[in-house]
């Protein structure tokens, strides 16, 4: 049922996590950070169903939140080096 | 009872402790500051488990009152542990403030250069 | 009305503070602010330790929710006394602050250092006045987050290094304190430390009890710099600034012997501590190992402040050499000396950060002839010196007595004999500043003649005249200690 | 609820917990960071698309489902922008898009 | 960030939604997950998710640092004032009952007030960490 | 579920980049503190751990510089440390209440009037939110002390000095 579910997105987990861990370059593990973020937001939703309480989805938009600001300053940081970088930004933005 | 039931009972205390000493082994043998930073938040982040785990009940829900539940899990850890996460980033925002200011008057932030530095900087002004 | 309410508000006052003097953005106001927070707290504690005294424990509800549910401020004997140490050292700390810090800080960050000291103070009233475990740990994070800033704000780059060490084995140790009541907590259920304490027996020989007992002892042990685990001290007493080493150095550590006392005797109660565990004779071991090692090497220290932060070591290991007596002289020697050993190295590091100010440092090369550049500060220091030492007639020696006369009582001789014989050791760092200062020509580096500012000898000559008063005056520091001590031992009030 | 729907439901979850494994199994296998990032591109987009769909009938026509919408939305906004700006970010560090010069991680 | 035109658009799509999430975290604390801390630091996510995308002074003219640093200090003011509001109010230090016509109802009033001191002071300070570490090279080499 | 955490725990042996993988960690221990119904407490860790922290430890590693430690010179002495501390905890927890047992002294003793009364003395369901505010409120106070510190800290050590150059030891 949601239980096989769950484990099939654990096992998910676990080979992004070892692409995490082993990832050659950075952006191996930040690809792969992403997809985590994406597979434990899954997770979170089936646990909520799996609990009966799905009033936990809440956390899962937090997740889907955080995983776009986490990757974006992952992304900045090696793109710019500088967080506060405006780039190329032209006035207008 | 049995040495495997007792491993299997206490299977979130054994968690616990890995994590524990991971953390606890990069504080004490990495020689970068921030490297001792993150290893002390996962030294943290451990204690979480230790105070939560048991508060978990089996068959019993989170701690949010419902005509439906009858059984919840034990809402103080989680109370606890709120603070202690408040604690633990509250200190990791110090401490890497704190390794910047290292790293702009020694220039570099391993410890073993920044000793170097002190001692080779000998009498200070 | 306020009266009732005096057990919250002293420590509410300073952490309200704190909040206004960074809005208002203004050196002179915090400093205003600050000084009258940790004024009103000393009142506050004095009334509170006259009302303990005369009635017994003082239970304050906070947000009217009973004990074992809600957090409680609980004051008796012990705490009570802590507390009027900690607030007054901090009000005496504050005025002095005013030119020391002006000196020693760029302009624009001193406003934020008078937010970080009434943090400070109010962590340490807050983990004094609390019946609660977890609450306690809250408070020991502010008190040790803002020591942490603090002591960065130093002139020196080292202070930067210091601030991060204490920063990591700080953290540490809070950690080891907060797995401590994590099995505590899992064994009674409760963090109020009352209700622990009466849920505790019938557990006491169990593992988790035991573990929590080593994890609190290791914990608070680190942060109250006991022999292994002072490496953080020295550094950061040294190069913090002048102000904070003086209110570190005479609070910070005693607030933690007060915890490991909390925990020991009123927690896990004598029984526990003393024979189930090998506790007394490892904390005579380590005590015995900080006294020597430490004032050894205090005997090589090129600076004054190091050396005085050396001796610090060495004079927490006879606190800890107290406690571990487990008796009522032996306590009581411990309490004693919490309070004389604060008040005498708060008179000498404010001495010294007087020095600091007019001679840049306090090393031992600009202390030459000191004694007639500076006569004053000079005098003090000595003064403040032979209290360090404990020759009659000051505060030091109060303690050093019921040291020995707990020693006696325990039927261990030697022990009494090393007091006496480390207290020479005592005796030569003390000498070497008298040395400098008095039978020293002059150096290059001296200072020109001149005092330090009235804003900064006052409040330092105050704590000297505390030294040498309480040196005669013993009934309120011994008899409170008395009484904290029979409390411990479960003599009644 | 009705069985049909129960059954959909049920195969909706399931292919997409299905999507999620081949997509990290080939986040796992595929060599070369910009292969990677399709793999990936799986998981945000049929996995997390066909389980949530999945899951939203389960709940019916309630909050939760609204919920599980508005998460799907933000994969669905987010999680290519992402990807896009992490291969736009690699590029620009240089790495190779051919496959072959994958193996010398160059940059860290 | 020219380059970055997909993350600029939906950038714009995502903060108010963003913004919205963390009233909703806020203000929900109460019956859901949430509450003051995590509305805080969702909301100061916002505003690094927005100095991510379009720079950091862009951020700091949205949010200018003396704002944000009075934030930092009103939170505080805020929860302790609650607490001494309970006091002037007759009851004990934190005592919300005595802020309400009934009991429920005070200490209604008193988690609210304090769920939004403890967001203020959150976000305030995560913001104001971040703008430090943020800012810090830029300001080395303005000087 | 602790299967994840297992995981977590081998990402933390691996020390590169430290930064992203402390974020992945964030979010496992997270999932796994919803398994363990920690519901408010996933919620901050993850924002805290993924978000804050993650954005923080960046501007920090960049300030720094992001070299990479030296590899470990005597291993032996921290290993030992924390083989100890190992042992006293592993002594510690034995005898502790099992897993998930209803009869421990935490959910006995000052847990159930929380859940029983919580929403008739405080009108909110989220028994976590009542604790947090309400029962223990002081504590909260505490801990929004304490992330004020944090800032106020962070204020006035990365200030820009006018009087003191950039940071040069004098």
């Amino acid at each position: 049922m949601f239980a096989a579910a769950a484990l099939a997105l654990l096992a998910a987990l676990g080979l992004a996590l070892a692409r995490a861990i082993g990832g050659p370059t950075v952006f191996d593990r930040a690809l792969a950070a992403n997809s985590i973020g994406t597979l434990a937001l899954l997770m979170l939703a089936v646990i909520g169903f799996l609990t009966g309480r799905p009033e936990f989805l809440d956390l899962a938009i937090l997740y889907g939140l955080l995983n776009v600001v986490g990757t974006v300053a992952v992304l900045k940081f090696f793109r710019f080096g500088d967080l506060g970088d405006p780039g190329e930004a032209e006035g207008g933005g | 009872m049995s040495v495997a039931g007792h491993f299997a009972s206490h299977y979130s205390y054994w968690i616990t402790f890995v994590l524990m000493v991971a953390g606890l082994y990069i504080v004490i043998a990495r020689g970068n500051l921030m490297k001792k930073l993150i290893g002390l938040s996962i030294f943290q982040t451990s204690v979480y488990l230790l105070y939560i785990a048991p508060g978990k009940l089996i068959g019993g829900t989170a701690p949010i009152v419902a005509p439906a539940f009858k059984v919840y899990s034990n809402p103080l850890p989680h109370v606890l542990i709120l603070t202690a996460i408040v604690v633990g980033v509250a200190t990791l925002a110090l401490g890497l403030a704190i390794a910047v200011r290292i790293r702009e008057a020694y220039g570099s932030i391993e410890e073993d250069e920044i000793l170097a530095a002190d001692r080779d900087g000998g009498e200070r002004v | 009305m306020t009266l009732a309410h005096l057990p919250v508000l002293v420590v509410v006052v300073p952490l309200i503070a704190a909040p206004v003097t960074l809005l208002l953005r203004r050196p002179g106001a915090a400093w205003g602010i600050a000084a009258a927070a940790c004024a009103f707290s000393f009142a506050a504690a004095l009334l509170l330790a006259a009302e303990v005294a005369a009635r017994g424990p003082v239970s304050y509800q906070i947000g009217s929710w009973p004990p074992p549910w809600g957090i409680e401020y609980r004051l008796d004997v012990l705490n009570a006394f802590v507390l009027v140490l900690v607030s007054g050292v901090a009000a005496v700390v504050a005025p002095y602050a005013w030119r020391s810090v002006a000196a020693e800080l760029p302009r624009d960050q001193v406003y934020l250092f008078y937010t970080m000291y009434c943090l400070c103070v109010a962590g340490l009233l807050g983990m004094a006045a609390t019946g609660d475990a977890f609450n306690l740990f809250v408070f020991m994070e502010i008190a040790s987050l803002s020591s942490y800033v603090l002591i960065a704000l130093g002139r020196d780059r080292r202070a930067l290094l210091a601030a991060y060490q204490y920063l990591i084995l700080g953290t540490i140790g809070a950690t080891f304190y907060v797995i401590g009541v994590g099995l505590l907590y899992l064994m009674t259920g409760t963090l109020n430390l009352a209700d622990m304490a009466a849920r505790l027996p019938g557990l006491q020989t169990t593992r988790p009890v035991l573990a929590a007992l080593a994890f609190i002892t290791v914990g608070v042990s680190l942060k109250l710099a006991l022999f292994p685990l002072h490496l953080w001290l020295p550094n950061a007493y040294t190069h913090a600034p002048s102000a904070v080493t003086a209110l570190l150095a005479a609070t910070a550590t005693k607030v933690q012997v007060y915890v490991l006392l909390r925990f020991y005797f009123s927690v896990f109660g004598l029984q526990l501590v003393t024979e189930t565990l090998p506790m007394p004779e490892i904390l005579l071991a380590l005590s015995l190992i900080a006294i020597l090692s430490a004032s050894l090497v205090a005997l090589w220290q090129a600076d004054l402040k190091r050396l005085f932060a050396y001796s610090s070591v060495a004079q927490i290991g006879y606190i800890t050499l107290g406690i571990s007596m487990a008796t009522k002289e032996g306590l009581t020697a411990a309490v004693v000396h919490l309070f004389n050993h604060g008040i005498t190295k708060a008179a000498l590091f404010l001495l010294v950060g007087g020095i600091a100010l007019r001679a840049g440092r306090a090393g031992f090369d600009r202390l030459r002839g000191l004694g007639h550049s500076m006569p004053l500060t000079s005098i003090g220091i000595v003064i403040a010196g032979l209290s360090l030492i404990g020759v009659p007639g000051t505060a030091g020696f109060i303690s050093k007595w019921y040291l020995v006369l707990g020693a006696i009582e325990t039927g261990r001789w030697w022990l009494a004999g090393f007091v006496v014989v480390t207290s020479l050791i005592a005796v030569a760092y003390v000498w070497r500043f008298v040395e400098a200062a008095y039978l020293s020509a002059p150096g290059k580096r001296t200072p020109a003649p001149g005092e330090s500012p009235p804003v900064m000898l006052v409040p330092a000559w105050l704590a000297v005249a505390a030294c040498v008063y309480f040196g005669f005056d013993t009934s309120f520091t011994v008899g409170t200690a008395r009484r904290a001590a029979a409390l411990m031992l479960g003599e009644g009030p | 609820m009705n069985v049909a729907l129960e059954a959909v439901s049920w195969a909706l979850v399931w292919s997409g917990s299905a999507f999620c494994v081949i997509g990290a199994l080939g986040l796992m296998r595929l060599r070369g960071f910009y292969p990677r990032t399709h793999a990936a591109s799986v998981i945000d987009s049929a996995g997390a698309g066909l389980m949530l769909a999945g899951l939203m009938l389960q709940s019916g026509w309630t909050l939760v489902s609204a919920k599980l919408a508005i998460i799907g939305l933000l994969i669905f906004f987010t999680s290519p922008t992402a990807t896009h700006a992490l291969a736009n970010a690699a590029l620009a560090r240089g790495l190779s898009p051919d496959p072959a010069g994958e193996d010398t991680p160059s940059k860290r | 960030m020219r380059r970055f035109l997909v993350l600029r658009v939906v950038g714009k799509l995502l903060i108010p939604f963003m913004l919205l999430f963390a009233l909703y975290v806020q203000f929900h604390g109460d019956f859901g997950p949430g509450g003051g801390f995590q509305a805080g630091v969702i909301g100061a996510a916002v505003i690094v998710f927005y100095a991510l995308i379009f720079g950091l002074p862009a951020a700091r003219r949205l949010v200018p640092d003396a704002v944000v640093e009075s934030m930092v200090g009103l939170g505080v003011l805020l929860y302790a004032g609650v607490g001494v509001a309970g006091l002037v109010f007759g009851g004990n230090y934190l005592d919300y009952f005595v802020l309400g016509a009934d009991p429920v109802s005070g200490q209604h009033r008193g988690i609210f007030w304090v769920e939004a001191g403890v967001a203020i002071t959150v976000s305030g300070v995560m913001l104001k960490i971040f703008y430090m570490f943020a800012g810090r090279r830029r300001a080395l080499e303005d000087q | 579920m602790m299967a994840v955490t297992v995981l977590a725990i081998a990402v933390q042996r691996n020390l590169f980049s430290v930064v992203v993988l402390a974020g992945i960690y964030s979010f496992l221990m997270a999932t796994v503190l919803v398994a363990l119904d920690a519901v408010d407490v996933a919620m901050t860790e993850a924002s805290v751990g993924a978000g804050i922290s993650t954005v923080l430890l960046l501007g920090a590693l960049y300030l720094c510089g992001g070299e990479e430690a030296k590899p470990l010179a005597r291993p032996w002495l921290p290993l030992a440390v924390a083989a100890v501390i190992t042992g006293a905890l592993v002594y510690g927890t034995l005898g502790l209440p099992a897993f998930s047992d209803p009869s421990a002294p935490i959910h006995v003793h000052v847990v159930p009037r929380y859940l029983n009364e919580a929403l008739r003395e405080t009108g909110v369901q989220n028994v976590v939110t009542a604790v947090l505010a309400s029962y223990r409120g002081y504590d909260t106070l505490g801990e929004t002390i304490v992330v004020f510190t944090a800032g106020a800290g962070v204020i006035a050590l990365l200030r820009r000095l006018r009087r003191r150059g950039n940071g040069e030891p004098r």
